[in-house]
């Protein structure tokens, strides 16, 4: 392993780790300013975790060391995609590439996680939520992928962070319209993902609209507390590769004091405008029909195959 | 709504909270660990409804609970304190109990109006089990008929400290 | 005009012609077709002012405009007018669900781009590359031509058919000759009125437009 | 005598001896000594492929034939020995299984000795070196396994039926194989695959061969739309024997696609790709859907070997077609995922068959409906069954995402603008690929997480205990090749690079894979380890939180504070499905029906609601009945003339006695 790049995987998660709880904190706190409320402020996932991290935890007859591991591996699973995907900087390990291939087995290894959690608890809310997830994560593999695959092809690999070197050297390539497609393919993922409004409304209390609260119904203490975080830090990890693919600008692409600096500042922001303009738009739309979104994912997944079709046709024209 | 007009009411409303009364004083043996953030599972009870409309509204924009840290959650596991409406009625008797004790430690009860504290007009009807102090351990009370939001905001930050 | 930003520019127009035509298979709200449609004409005008200005060709420009008014203005009026009498908002329920025809839509891209080589060969420079697209805004047509219901969605349809035949016409040959262009657009205008014309009527003696509905008047 | 050829002796005689042995020994340590030495044969045969593999063409055995025919021989080459080290490594696993697991008609004389026969017959295939012999044990492959479908054949009436489908399409296969070798020998004026190799690729005959020979291997692997036999055989099947199918014997199919496009016929024509493609892409996504609906822990195994069979043959097709426009590096890549997708589906197919007869041993259900809770009554088994679950599922580090990253890689980099077919092609495969990972997670997350967690929905499953020693040795064995060669795929990346004498790939570092051809590489042991990094602060602060506070058991699981809650509320593997069948209500089609039953006293009050689901085989219901009708509708007018009476038959006789004299005169 090389060192640079270990730097910089310790730099991101460090980063992450302290951030992604802020992020959700400005989401809320965004969501809040619109609706005309204070909100509770931009730390207030912070308490949260400090406090499920001290109370106790439970658990139930019948549920076995899958709900205690579970939780653990939902946030390791968070951490490795926030030292795979270039955030900060787009400096790979040699041996270990950030191939998006890879990520979404990381990712998908959390989801799978999450939904034996939920599966675990033995109730009927913990298999809906696991069954719906499950079905929503099944759908959204081919959007990914082909998305990916749109990306891929002016680069010629599949690694994160060639992909986002060529776009840190010719910023104009974010404005193609294969990179366009792709993107907003890309969001709709993320968002079914991270289990964002259409898809999921994450500060439902109906349990037969849940999704992923149905889940983690039945965990307390620690176990929540490891559960949000690893969402929280997914949540982060993809927004800010969302924004490494769509503002380039200020990744670091080699590892200096400076460079990294720079880089921290430009995640920050990045994440700001972007989970700010999620947040926003969240308070305009309304929950989908769980049966409504195969069409939200057909259509994103319509947009993916459009960009790869486009990458064919337009980009020689360039 | 259409859109525009969702974004005009949003720009013309701009902050609809009241401004924050000042800091109660903290409740007596509240966990130090509970201040900042606290997760309410709502249970009625029996109630007739009159409280949930002001739960509901001290949790709305005006009142603005979550301000202070405290939020309604979908499951007692989640949860540091029961927030218990309404008397208790037979039926409602073991689900209160089974509500609490699905909740990890530390945890409060709050009973919330007049029935859950002293089973009020109901007091005696057929039906009723008791006051929530009769089945469970009450750590604070909010009384009134039903009470104010601004009454459950105050409890709750008694709690919070916020 | 130099090539590169020429290239760049009938790329970006072609993304938006497809990306609209995308949005129409997509989205089942009247309204929101209209809207698309509009914008789809909007791309195919700028597409030709693009080409006219890199061919210096000052009649082209005024094909472009013709079509700027007609097709992203004229058109979408017409047919708005058509949807506000009916129930605005309305949803329509077509043949096959929305998450099968996006999927075909995605499939008829690649066809579109398979079978378009002897067009392409047709053209010269940069914009033939783009052929395929307008070969897909004319699949997509069909495509809605033949799943929807709502006689507003067969214009649409049909207008998104007309379109991609536009766009291959002037991706080829840099565009038909002023005069026939006049006349086909006005043919077309024509069909639209006569069919908004139609549809009104039957709105007003049947209180519907669905084709399912209109298709029990034949007894 | 070579390494190679004493290596097939071996097996034949061990083979024979295991034969003896499941005969005279008597049934009290029947199982032991025949199910050791049917696994000393699979060994063998592992060892033997390993020596073809490393050495070529490196021994054969000739049997002169007094037919007019060249002579039978077993020679295996590189790619051979490949096939016969994956069939030998999971028929060792699988007898070894056995010795715990047989029990009533499956430990019978003839349960033993079909099982050596079988055993021999899928690990000789592969090392014909002419049509003749690769068809003798090609049928006696067929002819074996019927045998051990028909295992429990007096106690199950459906084994049956799923054993006369197994037969019809299995003979149907053996057919199409012997119509296709006989266009080839002809042409090539022999039979040896020598002479066979000397046909033009672009010949009239070297297509239709291909096509025949294409239906027929696939026929045998279970691609839809001759899968019929695939999701009935394996439940009927003991489930050591469904293992050596799954994992072995429907890998002889991929093997026979190999051995024409690599061996036979190198260089075919564009279409033989888009047709394997086609076949591939197909069974890929309908397996899987069928997968993830199906409730039966078998069948649901059995229609993911469909998909995973499917990988292999879009795998296959991808590279005749990228070698057909002459993108020979990422062809290259394409042949080896194929290869790739061999093994680890071998591994974990192999493990999850086990795990479910390890399942079905201790609880005698098939139904997940009715499991639930076996991860605490069955740590082993359950441990290897998710293990398996993480390796069909694709997920790190398992061989199966190596096998599945490897053809993703080719495909991506498969795409070249100026060949449109294949820029067409290739993300349309990505999109299948991509689209059968994520149903293959939904499936597996389903199986593991119904079947061995939280309470148990019936009664056998409450007091199931875990499998007997011998059983658990092979579970676990076979789970941890699943992660040992998704930790080190650099090992089989080499078998498979020689197995198809490729450069393009190599192993890197302690054991990763390195396509240097598309400039793509992945080592698994880094990411482990930077996995494990991670973990340790985690698991620091887990530690020092548990110590502070540990975890409290509590009776309950919160169910809205209702007062019964019986594990039948818990959600089944019907429900978990449920959003996902509506969603492919069309390709799928199920039969929904709900049947309210109304109180006598008001029929607002609802006494019980019914609720039925059927989910046939599409492909089965639409294709096969028909034609099943219309020979059924042939055989009740054959009765009409085979009434049973000698002298019409004799009049029959009379008849044809003439027809001959007077054609003959004519």
């Amino acid at each position: 392993m090389s060192l640079p790049a270990a730097v910089l995987a310790s730099v991101q998660v460090l980063v992450m780790v302290a951030v992604s709880p802020l992020l959700v904190g400005l989401m809320r706190q965004t969501r809040a300013c619109l609706e005309g409320r204070v909100g509770a402020g931009l730390v207030q996932p912070w308490r949260d975790l400090r406090k499920w991290m001290s109370k106790e935890t439970l658990s139930a007859l019948g549920t076995g060391w899958t709900s205690a591991a579970g939780p653990v591996i939902v946030v390791v699973s968070g951490l490795l995609i926030c030292v795979l995907v270039p955030l900060v900087g787009a400096v790979p390990f040699p041996s270990v590439p950030d191939d998006l291939f890879v990520v979404v087995a990381v990712l998908l290894l959390g989801t799978v996680a999450t939904d034996l959690v939920g599966l675990d608890a033995g109730t009927a809310f913990g298999g809906m939520g696991s069954s719906r997830q499950m079905t929503i994560a099944a759908l959204v593999e081919p959007t990914v992928l082909v998305a990916v695959y749109a990306l891929s092809i002016p680069v010629g690999s599949s690694a994160l962070s060639r992909i986002v070197r060529a776009r840190v050297e010719d910023p104009s390539s974010v404005a193609s319209p294969v990179s366009l497609l792709a993107l907003v393919a890309l969001a709709i993922a993320v968002i079914a993902e991270t289990g964002r409004l259409p898809v999921d409304n994450p500060t439902t209390h109906l349990e037969l609209t849940m999704v992923h609260e149905a889940m983690v119904l039945e965990s307390s203490g620690r176990d929540l507390g490891w559960l949000e975080l690893g969402s929280w830090l997914r949540l982060g990890a993809l927004l800010g590769l969302l924004g490494s693919l769509l503002i380039p600008w200020g990744i670091a692409t080699e590892v200096t004091v400076g460079s990294l600096a720079v880089g921290v500042a430009a995640l920050v922001v990045k994440l700001t405008l972007l989970g700010g303009a999620l947040a926003a738009a969240e308070v305009f739309v309304a929950k989908l029909r769980l049966f409504r979104v195969p069409e939200l994912l057909a259509g994103s997944f319509a947009l993916a195959f459009l960009a790869v079709t486009a990458s064919y046709l337009l980009v020689q024209a360039g | 709504m259409s859109l525009r007009r969702l974004v005009r009411l949003m720009l013309t409303a701009g902050r609809i909270a009241d401004a924050a009364p000042p800091l109660p004083e903290a409740a007596p043996g509240r966990p130090p660990l509970l201040a900042g953030s606290l997760h309410v599972r709502h249970v009625d009870a029996g109630s007739c409804n009159g409280c949930e409309i002001e739960v509901g509204a001290a949790f709305g924009p005006v009142y603005d609970a979550e301000r202070y840290g405290a939020r309604l959650v979908a499951s007692p596991r989640h949860g540091d304190a029961v927030l218990v409406t309404g008397v208790v009625t037979r039926n409602m008797l073991e689900p209160l109990r089974r509500t609490v004790a699905a909740m990890p430690e530390p945890r409060m009860v709050l009973a919330v109006g007049d029935c859950a504290c002293s089973c009020g007009v109901f007091r005696g009807a057929i039906g009723v089990a008791g006051a929530a102090g009769d089945v469970v351990d009450v750590d604070l009370e909010v009384p009134g008929c039903p009470p104010e939001p601004g009454a459950i905001v105050e409890a709750l930050r008694r709690v919070t400290g916020r | 005009m130099n090539d590169s930003l020429f290239a760049q520019l009938v790329s970006l127009c072609a993304g938006l012609l497809l990306l609209s035509g995308v949005l129409i298979v997509w989205r089942r709200s009247l309204t929101a077709q209209v809207r698309f449609l509009a914008l789809q004409g909007a791309a195919l005008a700028v597409l030709v002012a693009v080409i006219g200005d890199y061919q210096t060709s000052a009649e082209l420009i005024g094909v472009a405009a013709l079509v700027l008014a007609l097709k992203a203005v004229l058109l979408p009026a017409v047919l708005n007018r058509a949807v506000a009498r009916g129930d605005a908002g309305q949803l329509e329920t077509p043949v096959i669900n929305t998450t099968a025809a996006l999927i075909a839509s995605s499939l008829l891209t690649m066809l579109a781009y398979v079978v378009s080589r002897p067009l392409q060969a047709a053209g010269s420079g940069p914009a033939a590359k783009a052929v395929p697209v307008g070969i897909a805004l004319l699949l997509y047509g069909f495509l809605v031509l033949a799943t929807r219901r709502h006689a507003v969605s067969q214009l649409v349809g049909f207008l998104m058919l007309d379109n991609g035949i536009a766009t291959v016409a002037f991706l080829i040959s840099g565009g038909v000759p002023l005069v026939v262009e006049l006349g086909v657009s006005l043919d077309v205008l024509l069909v639209v009125l006569i069919l908004q014309v139609l549809t009104g009527r039957i709105r007003t003696e049947f209180g519907a437009a669905d084709l399912d509905d209109l298709s029990e008047l034949r007894d | 005598m070579s390494g190679v050829a004493g290596g097939i002796y071996t097996q034949v005689s061990l083979t024979v001896l295991a034969v003896l042995a499941s005969v005279l020994v008597p049934p009290a340590h029947r199982a032991r000594v025949a199910g050791m030495t049917v696994a000393a044969v699979g060994v063998a045969g592992a060892v033997t492929g390993a020596l073809a593999l490393a050495g070529g063409h490196a021994g054969s055995i000739e049997i002169p034939m007094s037919l007019p025919f060249d002579p039978v021989v077993l020679a295996p080459d590189a790619l051979g020995g490949f096939f016969m080290l994956v069939a030998g490594c999971v028929g060792a696993v699988a007898a070894v299984f056995a010795i715990g697991y047989v029990h009533g008609p499956s430990a019978s004389r003839t349960a033993w000795s079909a099982l050596a026969a079988f055993l021999l017959a899928v690990q000789l295939v592969p090392a014909a070196a002419d049509a003749v012999s690769f068809l003798l044990m090609w049928e006696l492959m067929a002819l074996a396994s019927t045998v051990l479908v028909l295992t429990e054949h007096a106690a199950r009436v459906e084994v049956r039926s799923a054993a006369l489908w197994y037969a019809a399409m299995t003979q149907l296969s053996f057919l199409m194989i012997l119509a296709g070798f006989a266009v080839l020998a002809a042409a090539g004026h022999g039979t040896g695959f020598a002479a066979m190799g000397t046909v033009d690729p672009g010949s009239t005959a070297a297509a239709v061969a291909f096509v025949l020979l294409a239906l027929g291997f696939a026929t045998k692997s279970g691609i839809v739309p001759v899968h019929v036999w695939l999701p009935r055989a394996h439940p009927a099947a003991p489930s050591h024997v469904s293992a050596v199918m799954s994992a072995a014997m429907v890998k002889m199919g991929v093997y026979g696609v190999l051995l024409v496009v690599v061996r036979l016929l190198p260089g075919g024509p564009y279409w033989w790709g888009l047709l394997l493609i086609a076949l591939g892409a197909v069974s890929a996504v309908y397996g899987i859907l069928q997968a993830s609906v199906a409730s039966d822990l078998k069948r649901l195994l059995g229609y993911s070997t469909t998909e995973n069979v499917g990988l292999m043959f879009l795998a296959a097709g991808t590279a005749v077609l990228l070698r057909a426009y002459g993108i020979s590096v990422s062809a290259e890549v394409a042949l080896v995922a194929c290869l790739l997708l061999v093994v680890s589906h071998a591994a974990f197919k192999t493990t999850l068959f086990l795990g479910a007869g390890s399942v079905l041993h201790a609880t005698g259900e098939r139904d997940l409906d009715r499991l639930g809770g076996l991860g605490a009554r069955m740590p082993t088994t359950a441990a290897a069954f998710g293990v398996g679950a993480l390796g069909a599922a694709a997920l790190p580090v398992t061989c199966g995402f190596v096998a599945e990253w490897a053809l993703l890689q080719s495909l991506i980099h498969g795409a070249r603008p100026q060949d449109r077919l294949v820029s067409v092609v290739m993300p349309v495969s990505v999109a299948v690929v991509a689209l059968t990972a994520g149903l293959a997670l939904m499936t597996f997350v389903k199986a593991y997480g119904i079947a061995f967690l939280a309470r148990p929905r019936s009664a056998e499953a409450a007091v199931a205990a875990d499998s007997p020693t011998s059983m658990r040795v092979s579970l676990v064995a076979a789970a941890s090749a699943v992660v040992v060669l998704g930790l080190i795929p650099g090992v089989m990346v080499s078998a498979a690079a020689r197995a198809t004498e490729l450069r393009g790939v190599g192993p890197v570092w302690v054991g990763g894979i390195d396509l240097s051809g598309v400039a793509a590489r992945l080592d698994p042991v880094g990411l482990t380890v930077m996995a494990a990094l991670v973990t340790l602060p985690v698991l620091l602060i887990v530690w020092r939180l548990a110590r502070r506070r540990p975890r409290r058991p509590v009776d309950l699981a919160w169910g809205c504070g209702g007062v019964r809650v019986s594990p039948r509320m818990q959600y089944t593997a019907t429900s978990f499905a449920e959003p996902l069948s509506r969603v492919f209500d069309d390709a799928l089609r199920p039969a929904r029906d709900v049947e309210v039953t109304h109180l006598s006293e008001s029929r607002y009050l609802v006494e019980r609601v019914q609720f039925s689901q059927r989910l046939d085989d599409v492909v089965e219901v639409r294709a096969y009945r028909p034609v099943i009708g219309l020979a059924d509708r042939f055989g009740v007018f054959a009765r009409r003339l085979q009434n049973g009476s000698i002298l019409r038959y004799l009049g029959y006789s009379f008849v044809a006695l003439l027809l001959v004299l007077v054609v003959v005169t004519l």
